[in-house]
């Protein structure tokens, strides 16, 4: 097992005629992941790395059975597509554009709630279960399947993080890039709770940044409701108030939402936040041989 | 993307928000001229993208013509936060019973946008926030209903006693919700709403900030932008496809990536070091947009040391070390540089850079210690 | 209420939805200047708020001057359903390909608005609906989405098989949505909605009814508004709290409640009387209203008898009876009266109108049986 | 039992001030209706026939546990009133109003299935479970206890059949008039399926009328579901098309929505429909003695 998606989770890729789209579906499609088809209006009919082209997300999941969909679609009209994913009978969206407006987003996620319909992201580089599915810009290689759960609002820190798992031998069960905005679908909290109920995840290692307050409310559920051991990492620890740091949510405001408030909230409840990357695959080798 | 209180008050006004009589005002004469015509008392208020201009001495009340040109000589070319006074708001004094906070912002948690109301206003909402947080009434607004009619009463009668003002909030809070989905805010404040003495409701400043997101679609707001010098070379880093943001360390930073850019510059700190800037440099192996960020980099006098910090993702080490390589070849600059490569394909771009007699180190701890030895040893 | 159809195209162009060049003419000189100036060939259009006018020869083409001096000839003053034509819309002759419905209303199932499509536009699309319900599309619209892009493409795709067209359509798909919420619509078309030669789309027609109920809101719609006299009729009975529908019969009806008023007829005719008019005077005891009601219905000259029926409700029947006898002393009309009252208090009701020697029966079936008597005695 | 309410029910009323609001609050608690508060804006505090009024529903909800709310707004604000009552707690709304704009009432039917909140109109007199709550406009007096299940898109003659049944001695469980605009709330479907599911429902009288299609749904809606006796009533065999007989939606648009092919829907599936209102009791019997 794992959570959200498996081998055979059926993907469908909106955008894929473009320039990201297209590259991207490529290393998917060469990581193993099940691509069944792309949707790009007024291409219909084409094929992109021998995968159908749809005009519209209804019509390539009556002829295929997606259930998730991956967007590569300029973020202005981003979150037009993300409702027409949901609208369309797509289960799982993950949002790659980095951005969207938040308005959009603030409606988008609001329509995906009332239809019963996850999404991750937007801004965010995808998820992956290693040796099974890869959904997003990964780096495919770098991951290895074992039983460590992860969770990160960072694209390349979790690469970094990953690939010093990896090397010291921990393997992971499903990796989830949540995005860096301030408005996004999953979070923390959904997702330690996936994870808890995962029989494959032994452990859980949690990538956060500073602004807004999403780690101290999942460190909150961690306390009330995860049993599995847990690592965390806060990146900002030097980020100056007022600036966002490149991801839209990364912004220290008035005086909250500082590493130093989200380290505090972790290891107030016993769990241990590493301090250089490095220490990560330390501290949860310790935690495990406990 | 910031604007000042004037132009924040223009747009209430543009929605029949009452706001105070005022004027826009670049010089001493201007003021005088403006608090004639507006009549004593009048307030000086300093038009700058800082907060706390109050406390700094960037508002004063001025009773006479020689009170108005006292305020305006003080106020004009002040420096607040780092920003220099170019213009102020002189706007008609005003009689008042009671001082109100409203606001809205974006809510993360209930992905939302979240209204604010205190009847705590007049001072600044953070403090309020830290002493007293049960004073601060926060409503999330349903994206389907909005600020429905009944839900805007449902606030003001939390607020205000009086009916005709609960009448009068509620029409208020309505238009403002309007504003800020029309200008695709991320943040709106009067702060404070006064009930004026004949029991009217004014807006006696204001302030809106805007989701850089969606300035795309907002040409309006986006030409009320007055970016810093720091600012606006960060947006030009930004039409490079770079995110930059300068600090006051001497350790140039270059990484790929938001998350690893920050954590970069957390392990210089870690060690000792002081980063000097932030800067992600995207995803790509383009040998253009290294030496962009080396432009960028040395143009900050303060940088004794860059240190580069690369993982490879989707993009091949190789690639990237053959960019860095050809970029550096152009530069021909004399700071000196740390490189770090990691991911995918790091073992063949540590050897084209380390054939290229480029300094390279095995891991992000030993990068910044590195560079902290550099800066040290100069 | 309705508008005409160079109304709704005017409203169409105000929200830049592509319609034909035209003018709206009252008299046959105007249609030749109007024809001259938008040149040959034109079609001359009745317009009138009646359906069908093509079938009952109120559309021409004409290509000379000859031709529209004619046509205007022939259709002004030209009676279509009972509408006397009072003006033409001369609309400039577009050569087009393919002819397409679309159109919005509001669907009672899905509690939504409706937007339909047909690739078989140009006929009455009622017609479509009973022979081929299938080239229909149907897409009930989601409040809370609205006419999103992606919806409006999706339509738009399974209607044209060029991508500029589906361009075109998606946009004004999106366009037509936001008519139908800012004017309150209840039902918009366009029909046909044409490609023409070049390749774009155009509203050849367009048809527009507005929701009575929110004309308070809609100043500029209420005032396009060209009552004819019986609805004048029906406007006037409204503000007196009555609401009166003439028809064809001579028992004139006057009822407290609008089903009940339906079922009342509905025995007439059962009996094989004719109703002269549909008449709710809702739930009061307020004699004016009876006085009010009676004149409407001795203003119509066809009214032989009047039977009375009312069912008190929270409304005691005592004070209806009372209201009644008042009523009818100051009408003094000389035209036969049938009484039905039953409900809260009804014996009470009956003592009263029958003390003031009326004619009173016992049941609804009884009333109509005596009023088509006096009728048919007549 | 019955349906949707009984003499426990706790009853709000907005609009309770007004001059409709406070005759009906008194007739309604003349009933024996378990009014507990009332709700208008700027008069909190004050009461109305001894309930006491609140500025906002959410307040009075909070201070009394009322469930259902009966609305007497002017209808331009009527669809407002709906929203905040569904926003404040209440589980069923009735909304008397009539002329709400139908842009408005396609608004708040969304919300309200969003919330899971059930309405009732607008433009209807409410309903009653005779002997133990009449939330409405209904004259309580010609209403008895029993098991006679009834619907109706009309008032009066509603108030008609009901009088028939009562004389012919034959009570009602709950009787709803559902109302008379296009776009309305509860329709037969619903409460087809809660008279089915009640054990003091025996029988069901449903009272139709021009416009629409909602008969014919329910009369499929019966030959699916429905095992007790039903008797119909079509109000309108000789209103002409077009035109809005009273009620906003009874109007027979483009040939459909007539009372000719309402009747023959119920006939074709056996539910037998009156031709006279004085029918309705005779069928009645004839059913029951089967």
């Amino acid at each position: 097992m794992s959570i959200l998606i498996n081998k055979d989770t059926k993907v469908l890729v909106q955008g894929i005629t473009g320039r990201d789209g297209s590259f991207h579906t490529g290393k998917m499609k060469d990581y193993g992941t099940n691509i069944v088809a792309g949707v790009s209006p007024g291409k219909g009919g084409q094929t992109v790395h021998d995968i159908p082209v749809f005009n519209t997300v209804e019509d390539a999941v009556k002829a295929t059975g997606a259930t998730v969909s991956i967007i590569f679609i300029p973020a202005p009209i981003a979150g037009d597509a993300i409702l027409e994913a949901a609208d369309g009978g797509i289960k799982l969206v993950i949002c790659i554009s980095e951005g969207v407006p938040t308005l959009d987003m603030v409606k988008a996620t609001a329509y995906l709630k009332k239809k019963g319909v996850q999404l991750i992201g937007a801004n965010c580089p995808g998820l992956i279960t290693p040796g099974e599915s890869m959904i997003g810009i990964l780096p495919g290689n770098i991951f290895k399947k074992g039983n460590i759960g992860l969770m990160s609002r960072s694209g390349t820190l979790t690469y970094l993080m990953v690939s010093l798992l990896t090397q010291a031998g921990l393997g992971q069960s499903t990796c989830v890039g949540i995005g860096g905005d301030p408005v996004a679908g999953l979070y923390y909290e959904e997702l330690l709770e996936m994870f808890q109920n995962d029989p494959e995840t032994e452990a859980i290692v949690l990538i956060g940044e500073i602004g807004g307050d999403a780690e101290e409310r999942a460190a909150q559920y961690i306390k009330n409701h995860v049993t599995k051991p847990v690592v965390a990492f806060i990146a900002g620890q030097t980020a100056p108030p007022g600036k966002r740091m490149g991801h839209a949510g990364a912004i220290i405001s008035s005086g909250s939402g500082s590493a130093e408030e989200k380290i505090a909230a972790f290891e107030s409840i016993g769990v241990p936040v590493a301090r250089l990357p490095i220490d990560i695959p330390k501290l949860m080798k310790e935690l495990l041989s406990k | 993307m910031k604007i000042h209180e004037f132009q924040a008050k223009e747009i209430f006004s543009r929605y029949s928000i009452p706001v105070t009589k005022e004027t826009v005002c670049y010089t001493t004469d201007e003021v005088c001229t403006a608090s004639e015509r507006l009549g004593y008392p009048v307030v000086v208020k300093a038009q700058v993208h800082a907060g706390g201009r109050g406390k700094a001495g960037g508002v004063k009340l001025a009773r006479t013509l020689d009170d108005a040109k006292n305020a305006a000589n003080q106020i004009l070319g002040m420096d607040i936060k780092g920003y220099t006074v170019e213009k102020v708001l002189v706007a008609q004094g005003v009689k008042f019973n009671k001082e109100f906070y409203v606001g809205m912002t974006i809510d993360r948690n209930t992905k939302s946008v979240l209204f604010m109301a205190s009847k705590e206003g007049g001072v600044e909402i953070e403090e309020v926030a830290k002493d007293n947080p049960e004073a601060i009434l926060k409503f999330p607004i349903d994206p389907e209903l909005g600020m429905a009619p009944f839900l805007a009463r449902k606030i003001a009668f939390q607020l205000f006693d009086d009916f005709s003002l609960v009448k009068q909030g509620a029409d208020l809070f309505q238009k403002l919700y309007k504003i800020f989905l029309d200008t695709d805010s991320s943040l709106v404040e009067i702060n404070p709403l006064v009930i004026t003495d004949d029991g009217n409701l004014l807006a006696l400043d204001g302030k809106m900030n805007f989701d850089d997101n969606a300035l795309f679609r907002q040409k309006e707001i986006e030409a009320l932008n007055e970016p810093t010098e720091d600012e606006k070379k960060e947006i030009q880093a930004k039409e490079s496809g770079l995110t930059y943001i300068r600090l006051d360390g001497n350790i140039g930073c270059m990484v790929n990536g938001a998350g690893l850019a920050m954590a970069s510059m957390d392990v210089i700190k870690h060690f000792g070091g002081q980063p000097a800037n932030f800067l992600d440099i995207g995803g790509s192996s383009n040998p253009q947009k290294v030496i962009d960020a080396m432009n960028l980099l040395t143009s900050d006098k303060n940088v004794k040391v860059i240190m580069i910090n690369i993982f490879g993702g989707i993009t091949r080490c190789d690639d990237v070390a053959k960019g860095l390589v050809t970029a550096l070849e152009q530069l021909k600059m004399d700071i000196p540089i740390v490189i770090r490569l990691s991911g995918t394909n790091a073992e063949e771009g540590l050897r084209i850079i380390a054939s290229q007699n480029l300094p390279v180190v095995g891991s992000l701890s030993e990068a910044a210690q590195e560079a902290i030895r550099l800066v040290n040893a100069m």
